[in-house]
């Protein structure tokens, strides 16, 4: 069963909240895609408006967990400062770390990102770090205390799906013990299905669910392949092969001609 | 006094961040605070005395990915 | 709604029944699968064995419609006249058409394939005939009467996928009205997935449940993640895109640097 | 009389197909025939008579992908 | 050597004459290809303009052989016909046959390329069609008679590539002693050089040359790539592997920690 | 014009010299490559077998420049020292660093290689450091004083070729003006000119000549691709598109039905 | 004679096809003909005599893919 | 004197490591030289003094890639 820091989860598709329609589509977003778990984040609340204690409210009402993000942080300092707040706020250890390198590819910048994580881990925190598939840079999380690694499939919002199964792959293989989230980057069922068949552990969306034409629906999709996927993971799938084998059975075939 | 609050110039008469909190009537909103870039924790605000030209960050719950 | 020869379908999995380990995992596998519509096969009876009215029996229990094939054949005559005795056995006019022109590969022979199609459809058959991807092909084959296609994705048994996407995608647009089933060759439910993502109407699967280790859980994987393809289709995905859009909006970012 | 039956040699005095299906023992069971390759459909089994020599085959549901 | 109906050759770079700018970068083109073979068509010719006779005399200049092809032809009567005409203006047996079966792709009707290639054959005619990778109609197009085959990549003039690769290198396994010729689709000389790594006996290109920004130097790219792909065919090329192995042996490495 | 360093080349491949079935092949491979830069290494010598020497002979012969690498490294201070120590060797402030960070993919320790470069730029060294395509990685070697960067394609003697595309296209473009190479990984001909198309400056190649069947022969096939991928990067490639067009101008087609 | 030469119509004069190539100078321009679809080669265009409505093609080399 | 030479054990006389190149018969050889870990420059050789249990690494070109 899915466990992040002791924590046992049933699904496997954490939602983000960003970018929909409406409140009520994401609410019915949320619901129809059974996550557990959503992510938020940070921004200027001025009293007038309370725009966040809003959204707060709508959370709330979810009955999920929240993993609260450090999203458009760039320096470590801001990474640690926004996760700090966003303890106090939403009064979770858990953080979503990114520490954004480039702005092109929104990619993490490694060096930022095990600094951070080291100082976040060293304060209690349970950090989930959005990092690259590189297996050094997973080895130095692990050692500075993360029990979760979340690699990108690619770049954040742009559904391209999985950019280098070789390298997601080989990650997978070597922390067979971790639990592995792809994060950022799947465009399609199909992509979140292929990730979970490969042995990942979950996937973390946003942008595919949330701007889909038919968010609620779409929701639901990356629910069911994200089973499938961990399904045909466990139930042992058939090696494919070059050349063609009759399902049919050849034998006892009447001679017709 | 002059403070700068999410990054807008105010003018204000509290002297600490819990009066200003109050003074700005946040209530019982769900937010953290930061003070010239450090984060100060909800039982720090009332010692937390503010001087002119501090820049003051008030942030809440937002959607996020 | 699918819709084959007049008939209305909600499962839009077909599955073959050959191969599994015994009747019994091979009867949960169609109830997992939520299969309306099951492949079978006709093969010499001695009166003392009696094996294929045991299977007979079983199928019938099973409640689902049958889909009779005519794997194996590599004439005309031996197709259209299995077809005829099929029509007699199972009681359907409706036949899985298999011409197979190449032993390695088990294509199909698109020139025997055409022929036998023609002859069965004035025989009043409903022909849904595994072909390639060849638009032109395509078009000949509706020209004699056939109202379903069965493009492979990839040899049967190989488990490879979709070998050709993009012929399978310009198939797809090429006949915007005509129920396409992709069949043979697909080996996991990301592959299913991407089929009903390109507007595929459903898929027909055999080795990949069959030799699955669990094949009742693979079954109910393929039609999840089946379902999944199909809703993402209908749902409005987003496009792709080369570089990376922030999902977390970076208006109103505190400045905590 | 001497026939193929399946593929087999077999030594049978039925004189027509339907006849022996009886012989063989086939009763109800779901099945089709063809002689010598073409398809004799149930309503016309009693009518075909056989020849020495004649390949029947008589086929029932299996499996299949 | 490459051996095209007892026409030993050298080269194994085929152009087509087509879409250039100038009749002078099109000569210029064809020499630093060093094809020793390029495509041609027919055309109606009106007395005043002369048209073609001004391009014949450009490419007798160029002491290469000529191949007419049967472009655009959509009826085997077209083809047969045309191959007929062509044969009389070029005063060669050679045609590459064109029977176009779909507009959007320009794909072969390979019913009409299979009847219309038997006809030339007894016509004394020798065929090279323009084909899909099909082994069955492969097959045919051999059993009638055509002694090399020319597979397409991709749609004429889209420089995708090979848009199947599994397909084309299924058919190459097929057929180890025919000549196997890639012609359309391809766009960049990596596409021409994995034609040749995976054993094809030539690539007939001209769009990707003719619509270069310089065709010239796009031209002697493509002979340079099939020169590798040929080579590194011949030379013998390494398995890949999952797993990393070093180039520089680890015995004997100093200790230095 | 390639340059490293102020150093202006006219062959676009480096070429290693270990893994030879013999000292000959490696010269004639060597010599049929063009290669103006050939990568050495360190070992221990004992003073009776003096097969260092023997090497070194051969290499002078050659007349390439040399790149030693510290190949086998995997921390900061053995990289640094065996950087110096092949300083004093092979006279030349050229170094090829590799920080290895893990054993099945030897993939580069990304943390360890920025400091080791930061050092070895500082002591006056010309470093080309083996990377990973992480733009993050790219700017901070580049922080320390690399002008030249070298991402792999895949593991280090995998041939496995391009492993992520996107990354290295993504890299190109994020760097301009900065001499990249393609190090490690390639096994064919088709997938160097890939990686020339996208613009790479040069290859780096060892296993997937020295391995091949015919070294000298496969070595030159690799400097024909290199070239080619080169030229069609300059000559300007056409757009790759999704429909056909026609290159046999359609206009003027004589009516023959 | 009203015919059609590569698809336009044309008045002429000529009675056969070399005699219309001669009349409309082709010279000695490298071509094929066909007459109502059907080709015409060189050595029969002397006695391939034409009537009026015919539709003759005449091609020559072009550039080709 | 007990040394550790190319991670094997030896004894030798030499005290300089410009002397126990040349013990050791290295000749005009292209080298390079470290001790316990640390490189030796060429100029520094002969003012490098040897203690029992050195570790000396002798290094010389060979095939990289």
């Amino acid at each position: 069963m899915l466990n992040f820091y002791g924590q046992a989860l049933d699904s496997r598709l954490l939602l983000g909240t960003a970018q929909y329609p409406s409140p009520a589509v994401l609410a019915e977003a949320v619901q129809s895609s059974g996550a557990q778990i959503v992510t938020v984040s940070l921004r200027r609340e001025s009293s007038q408006e309370r725009a966040g204690q809003d959204f707060w409210n709508l959370i709330e009402g979810m009955g999920t967990r929240v993993l609260p993000n450090t999203a458009g942080c760039h320096s470590v300092k801001e990474a640690v400062t926004t996760a700090h707040m966003a303890r106090e706020v939403f009064d979770t250890p858990w953080i979503k770390l990114e520490v954004i390198g480039e702005e092109d590819t929104l990619q993490p910048d490694v060096f930022g990102l095990v600094e951070a994580a080291r100082i976040l881990c060293e304060d209690g925190f349970e950090v989930f770090p959005y990092t690259t598939d590189d297996l050094v840079v997973a080895e130095r999380l692990m050692a500075v205390g993360c029990e979760v690694l979340m690699p990108w499939g690619a770049p954040i919002g742009s559904g391209r799906g999985l950019n280098n199964p070789y390298g997601l792959r080989t990650l997978r293989a070597h922390f067979p013990g971790v639990p592995l989230v792809v994060d950022a980057g799947i465009g399609l069922p199909s992509h979140a299905a292929a990730a979970m068949e490969m042995g990942y552990d979950a996937v973390l969306l946003n942008t595919a669910v949330a701007r889909a034409g038919d968010p609620a629906r779409m929701a639901r999709a990356f629910s069911q392949a994200i089973e499938a996927g961990r399904s045909a993971f466990e139930a042992g799938p058939i090696e494919s092969r070059d050349m063609a084998e009759p399902s049919t059975p050849v034998m006892g075939k009447a001679f017709l001609s | 006094m002059q403070l700068s609050i999410n990054g807008k110039p105010a003018d204000v008469s509290a002297t600490d961040l819990s009066a200003l909190l109050l003074e700005l009537e946040y209530g019982e909103a769900r937010i953290a605070t930061a003070l010239n870039g450090e984060i100060v924790h909800k039982g720090d605000r009332a010692a937390t005395t503010l001087q002119a030209g501090d820049a003051i960050e008030i942030v809440a719950p937002m959607q996020g990915g």
